[in-house]
C-alpha cells in the first residue's frame, strides 16, 4: 500500500516538469497533465478498498499526529481525489485539442497545479494545510479564468480574485483564532478538544472560516463572482471550475462543519441557505440567454441542492448529497465540454446561435443532451438516482417544514428541466439560418466527452457501483469520534 | 517601552488611513509600504525576527517595487 | 497602562484589518483595492503573531548555548505567518498583473466602468 | 449606501473578532504544540532556529505548498500578461544615472552573497529561504532599475524555478523511500547543532527554496516590467 502523499507529490513534481518538457517540445507539455491525472486515478482507485476498510492516515515527516501535518485518506477523501483525477484526465485530453493558442505551457502547468490543489484540499487533515492547498486551487483558477486575456475574462478574473482574496483573509483570521483558542491545527485534535473551550469565540471562528470557504463553494450571498468567472473562462476551465473547484470548496465547508466543529446548530441554517441558493440559481439560470452563463447559474443551483442534502445530516441524505456531487461533476463537466466546441463553431455564446447544431454536430449535441437530462434528473442517467435519494431521505424526516422544502426543491427541478429543454429544442428542432456543413468536434475532444457519457449512463443504470462507497463516506463525515480515533489513535 | 509600541501602532494605523484617503496612488503605495515597515518593527518587538525579516524584505521592499512598476504602466491618480 | 499592554497589538492588528476591509468595500480603483488587500494581509499577520506572543518570552532561536527552553514565544504562528506573507505576495503579484491587463483592455483602472461587473 | 452597508458589516466582523479575542488573552502561555516544538525541536531536527524547524521540519509540507503558490502566481502572471502576445522592450524607462550603474555593479554580487548567506544559515539564525530569496530578487530589481535594457534569461530562470522545486519534491520522496519512510522525513545525519552542516535536509531544502523564491520573485518583477505593447 502506497502512502496517500504520492497523490500530491507526484503530480506536483510533474507540474514542475512541464516547463522543462515544454522547452524540449511544446506539444509534449500537454501530455503531462494527462499523465499526472492518470497516475492519480490509478493510485486513488487502488487505495479505495483499503480506505473503505479503514481510513489511511499519513503523518508527514515522521512526527506524531498533533505535531505533524496529517493526511487523512478516508472514503470521502479517496473518492473525491479519484473524482478529481477522473474529471482532470478527461478534461486534460479535451484540452489537447481545445487549448492550441496562447501560452499553452503555462496553461498545462497551471492546470496540473489546480488538480494538485483540489486533491490536497480533499486529503488534508490539518486546518492550515487546508488553507495552503485552497490557495493553490484558487490562485490557479484566477489565472486560468483570465487565460484568454480578453476583456470579459480579465474582468471576471479580477472580480473572482478580489472576492476570493477577501475570503481567504477571513479564513486565515478564523484559523488564527482557532489556533489561539485550541493551540493546535490538527483537525482531529481540534475536534477532540471542542468541548473544553468556551463556545462563543469558537462560533466566531467558525463563521469566519465558513464565510471564507463559502466564497469558493458559492453558497448564496457569496457567489457573485461565479457566473462571470465560469462563463468567461475557456470551456475546459469552466468544466473544471464547475465540476471540481466549487465541489472541493463545498467539501471543505462540510468537513469543517461536520468533523471539526460538529456544529449541529449551523445545520438548519445551512439547509435554508442551500435551498435559497438552489432557487436563486435555477431562477437566474432560467433568465439567461447566454448558454455558458446559464450553465454557471445552474451550477449555483446544484450546489444549493448538495448543501441542502448534506446539511440534513442523516446517513441517507449525506449519501444522496455525495451522490449528487459526483453526478454534478460528471454532468456539468460534460455540458461545458460539449458547449465549448458548440460555441467555438458557432462563434457566439447566445443560445439562439446554437440553432441547427443537432445536425452540424450530432455527437456533441448528443453528449450535451445526455448531460442535460442527467442534470435534470431523468432516468437512466446518474442524476436520477442521486436526486431520488435526496428527495427520499428528506421525506423520511418528520415535519411539515421539510415537506414544504422538498416541494420547493421539486419546483426548482421543474425550472431546471424547462431551461434545459429549451436549449435542447433550439439545438435539435430549430433550423439554423444558414445551413452549414457538418463539422464535428475533434476526435480527442469527443473521446473525452464520451468518457463522461458512458460513466453517466453506467452509474445511472447501476447506482450500486458507487453507492456503498458513498454510504461509508457519509458515515465518515457524520461520525466525528471515529475520525478523531483514527487520527489520534 | 509600551509607550514606544503604542506610538508605533498609532503611526502604523495613521499610515493605513493615509493609504485609504490619498487620491494619488503613488502616495498611497508609499503609505502602505510604511505600514509594512512599521509592522515589521512591531514583529521584532513581538520576538519574531524571522517574520520581521520577511515582512521587511518582501512586504515592504518587493511589494512596493511591483506596485510602483504597475503604477508606472497604468495610471497614477484615482479618478 | 495595563490596558495598553494587553491590547495595543490587538488594536493595531484589528485596525489594519478594518482599514483594509474598508478600502475593499468603498473604493473602486483597482490599484487601491490591491493596496487594501495588502494592508488587510498585514493586519491578519499581525493578529496571528500577537496570538502567539508570550509575555517576557524570547525569540525562539537557541542562538546562545546557555539559553533555556523556558520562556520562548510560540514558534507556530511565526511559521504560519511566514507562509501567509508569501501567499499574500503571490496573490498581490497576480492581481497587479491582472490590473495591467485590465488597464490595457479598458484604458482605466476604475471598476465602475467595467461592463460585466456588477459590484 | 455602500459606505453604510460596509460600516455595518465591518462593525459586525469587529465585534465578532473582539469577542473571540477576549477568549485569547494576550501574552499568556497557552499552546501544547508550541511548547513541544520549543522543547524537542533541537533533538528532532537539529536546527537551533525553532521557527525554521517548524517551517522546514514539522510543517515542511505547508512550505512545499507555499512555494507552489508562489510558482502558480508567477506562472499566472506570465500567462495573464503574455495572453495578447508579448515581446518588445521596455519603453518609458530612462537610462539610470552613473552613480546607480556603478554602485549596482559593485553591490550586485554582494547582495547575492548576502541572500545566499541568509538562506543557507536559516537553521541557525533568523532568516531562511523566503527572506534570502527576496533579497536575491531585490538584487535583480536593482539591475533592472540601473540598466533598463537588461533581461535575465527567461529560459534559465524557468529552469532554476523548476529544478529547485524538483529538488524539494525529490528530497521529500527520498524521505518516503529511505530513512523513516515518511514524506519529507529528515533522513540525513543531523550533525552538531549550531554548525553550518547540521540539521539534515533543512539547509538543502532551504537553499532550494531560496533559489526558487528568488527566481520567481525576480520573474514577477521582470514580467511586470516587460512592455507588451
Amino acid at each position: 500500500m502506497v502512502s496517500p502523499v504520492v497523490l500530491l507529490a507526484v503530480p506536483l513534481g510533474l507540474a514542475l516538469c512541464v516547463p522543462l518538457v515544454g522547452m524540449a517540445s511544446r506539444k509534449a507539455a500537454g501530455f503531462v497533465p494527462v499523465a499526472a491525472s492518470l497516475f492519480n486515478l490509478v493510485v486513488s482507485v487502488g487505495l479505495l478498498p483499503d480506505a473503505l476498510e479503514e481510513p489511511i492516515v499519513a503523518n508527514l515527516g515522521g512526527f506524531a499526529p498533533p505535531f505533524a501535518i496529517t493526511l487523512f485518506a478516508g472514503p470521502v477523501g479517496v473518492l473525491l481525489s479519484a473524482l478529481v483525477a477522473l474529471a482532470g484526465l478527461a478534461v486534460s485530453l479535451y484540452a489537447l485539442s481545445y487549448i492550441s493558442e496562447g501560452p499553452t505551457i503555462r496553461y498545462h502547468t497551471l492546470y496540473t497545479l489546480l488538480l494538485v490543489g483540489a486533491t490536497g484540499v480533499v486529503l488534508t487533515g490539518d486546518v492550515f494545510n487546508l488553507f495552503v492547498f485552497f490557495e493553490i486551487l484558487c490562485i490557479s483558477s484566477y489565472a486560468l479564468v483570465a487565460y484568454v486575456g480578453d476583456r470579459a475574462g480579465t474582468e471576471a478574473s479580477i472580480k473572482y480574485l478580489i472576492q476570493g482574496a477577501l475570503g481567504s483573509a477571513l479564513l486565515l483570521i478564523g484559523i488564527g483564532l482557532l489556533y489561539g483558542l485550541f493551540g493546535t491545527l490538527n483537525m482531529a485534535d481540534i475536534a477532540a478538544r471542542m468541548g473544553s473551550v468556551d463556545p462563543g469565540p469558537v462560533f466566531v471562528a467558525m463563521v469566519l472560516i465558513i464565510t471564507g470557504l463559502g466564497v469558493e463553494a458559492a453558497i448564496f450571498p457569496l457567489n457573485a463572482w461565479l457566473p462571470d468567472a465560469h462563463s468567461s473562462a475557456p470551456s475546459s476551465i469552466s468544466a473544471m471550475l464547475s465540476g471540481i473547484a466549487i465541489e472541493v470548496g463545498l467539501y471543505a465547508v462540510v468537513r469543517m462543519v461536520f468533523t471539526v466543529f460538529g456544529a449541529s446548530s449551523m445545520l438548519m441554517f445551512l439547509v435554508f441557505m442551500g435551498l435559497l441558493t438552489l432557487l436563486v440559481g435555477e431562477l437566474c439560470a432560467f433568465a439567461q440567454s447566454n448558454i455558458k452563463r446559464m450553465l454557471a447559474y445552474s451550477s449555483i443551483g446544484q450546489m444549493g441542492l448538495i448543501v441542502f442534502a448534506l446539511a440534513l445530516a442523516t446517513v441517507h441524505s449525506v449519501t444522496g448529497g455525495l451522490f449528487q456531487l459526483v453526478s454534478h461533476t460528471l454532468s456539468k463537466a460534460l455540458l461545458f465540454l460539449a458547449v465549448g466546441y458548440m460555441v467555438y463553431r458557432s462563434g457566439s455564446m447566445e443560445i439562439s446561435s446554437l440553432e441547427g447544431m443537432g445536425r452540424r454536430m450530432p455527437l456533441t449535441s448528443f453528449a450535451f443532451t445526455v448531460g442535460a437530462f442527467s442534470l435534470v434528473g431523468l432516468p437512466p442517467f446518474i442524476g436520477f438516482p442521486s436526486k431520488f435519494l435526496i428527495v427520499r431521505s428528506a421525506l423520511a424526516e418528520q415535519g411539515v417544514l421539510l415537506q414544504v422544502l422538498v416541494g420547493l426543491l421539486l419546483a426548482a427541478t421543474v425550472v431546471e428541466g424547462a431551461y434545459f429543454l429549451r436549449v435542447i429544442q433550439t439545438v435539435y428542432f430549430k433550423k439554423g439560418r444558414q445551413q452549414e456543413a457538418r463539422r464535428e468536434a475533434p476526435a480527442v475532444a469527443l473521446f473525452s466527452m464520451f468518457v463522461f457519457v458512458v460513466l453517466i449512463v453506467v452509474i445511472g443504470v447501476y447506482p450500486n457501483l458507487i453507492s456503498n462507497a458513498l454510504e461509508s463516506g457519509a458515515s465518515e463525515l457524520l461520525e466525528r469520534a471515529d475520525y478523531v480515533r483514527s487520527v489520534l489513535g | 517601552m509600551i509607550i514606544v509600541v503604542s506610538l508605533l501602532v498609532l503611526a502604523m494605523l495613521a499610515a493605513a488611513v493615509a493609504a485609504l484617503v490619498y487620491r494619488d496612488l503613488l502616495s498611497a503605495v508609499i503609505a502602505s509600504c510604511l505600514v509594512s515597515l512599521l509592522a515589521s518593527i512591531l514583529f521584532l518587538f513581538l520576538q519574531a525576527p524571522d517574520v520581521a525579516m520577511a515582512e521587511a524584505s518582501i512586504g515592504a521592499a518587493l511589494v512596493t517595487a511591483i506596485f510602483v512598476i504597475t503604477i508606472r504602466r497604468t495610471k497614477r491618480y484615482e479618478e | 497602562m495595563s490596558f495598553l499592554h494587553d491590547y495595543v497589538y490587538y488594536i493595531g492588528a484589528f485596525g489594519l484589518v478594518a482599514v483594509g476591509l474598508l478600502i475593499l468595500l468603498v473604493k473602486r480603483n483597482l490599484i487601491k483595492l490591491i493596496i487594501g488587500l495588502s494592508i488587510l494581509d498585514t493586519g491578519v499577520n499581525m493578529l496571528l503573531i500577537s496570538v502567539g506572543y508570550i509575555t517576557g518570552g524570547t525569540a525562539p532561536i537557541f542562538s546562545r548555548p546557555g539559553l533555556s527552553e523556558g520562556g520562548m514565544v510560540d514558534p507556530v504562528p511565526q511559521a504560519l505567518v511566514l507562509t501567509a506573507i508569501v501567499i499574500g505576495v503571490a496573490i498581490l503579484a497576480l492581481a497587479l498583473g491582472l490590473a495591467v491587463r485590465f488597464y490595457k483592455n479598458c484604458g482605466t483602472l476604475d471598476l465602475r466602468t467595467a461592463k460585466e461587473l456588477k459590484w | 449606501m455602500r459606505l453604510a452597508v460596509g460600516l455595518i458589516l465591518l462593525a459586525v466582523i469587529g465585534v465578532g473578532i473582539a469577542v473571540s479575542l477576549g477568549g485569547i488573552p494576550f501574552g499568556a502561555p497557552k499552546t501544547v504544540i508550541g511548547d513541544h516544538y520549543v522543547d524537542s525541536a533541537r533533538d528532532d531536527t537539529g536546527a537551533t532556529n525553532v521557527v525554521t524547524s517548524v517551517v522546514v521540519g514539522y510543517r515542511a509540507f505547508d512550505t512545499l505548498g507555499e512555494v507552489t503558490v508562489l510558482f502558480v502566481a508567477a506562472l499566472g502572471l506570465g500567462a495573464v500578461l503574455a495572453a495578447a502576445g508579448g515581446g518588445g522592450g521596455r519603453s518609458g524607462v530612462e537610462p539610470a544615472s552613473l552613480i546607480l550603474r556603478v554602485g549596482n555593479a559593485f553591490l550586485f554580487p554582494l547582495i547575492l552573497l548576502f541572500g545566499a548567506y541568509i538562506f543557507s544559515h536559516g537553521h541557525l539564525t533568523p532568516g531562511g529561504g523566503f527572506q534570502g530569496g527576496a533579497i536575491i530578487a531585490s538584487a535583480f530589481l536593482l539591475v533592472y532599475l540601473s540598466s533598463p535594457g537588461k533581461r535575465i534569461s527567461a529560459t534559465r530562470a524557468r529552469a532554476t524555478e523548476s529544478l529547485s522545486g524538483l529538488v524539494f519534491v525529490v528530497v521529500g520522496l527520498l524521505g518516503l523511500t529511505l530513512g523513516a519512510h515518511n514524506f519529507l522525513a529528515n533522513f540525513l545525519p543531523k550533525g552538531v547543532p549550531n554548525t553550518l552542516f547540521s540539521a539534515g535536509i533543512i539547509p538543502v531544502v532551504y537553499c532550494a527554496i531560496g533559489l526558487k523564491v528568488g527566481s520567481e520573485l525576480a520573474g514577477v518583477v521582470d514580467g511586470l516590467m516587460e512592455e507588451t505593447g
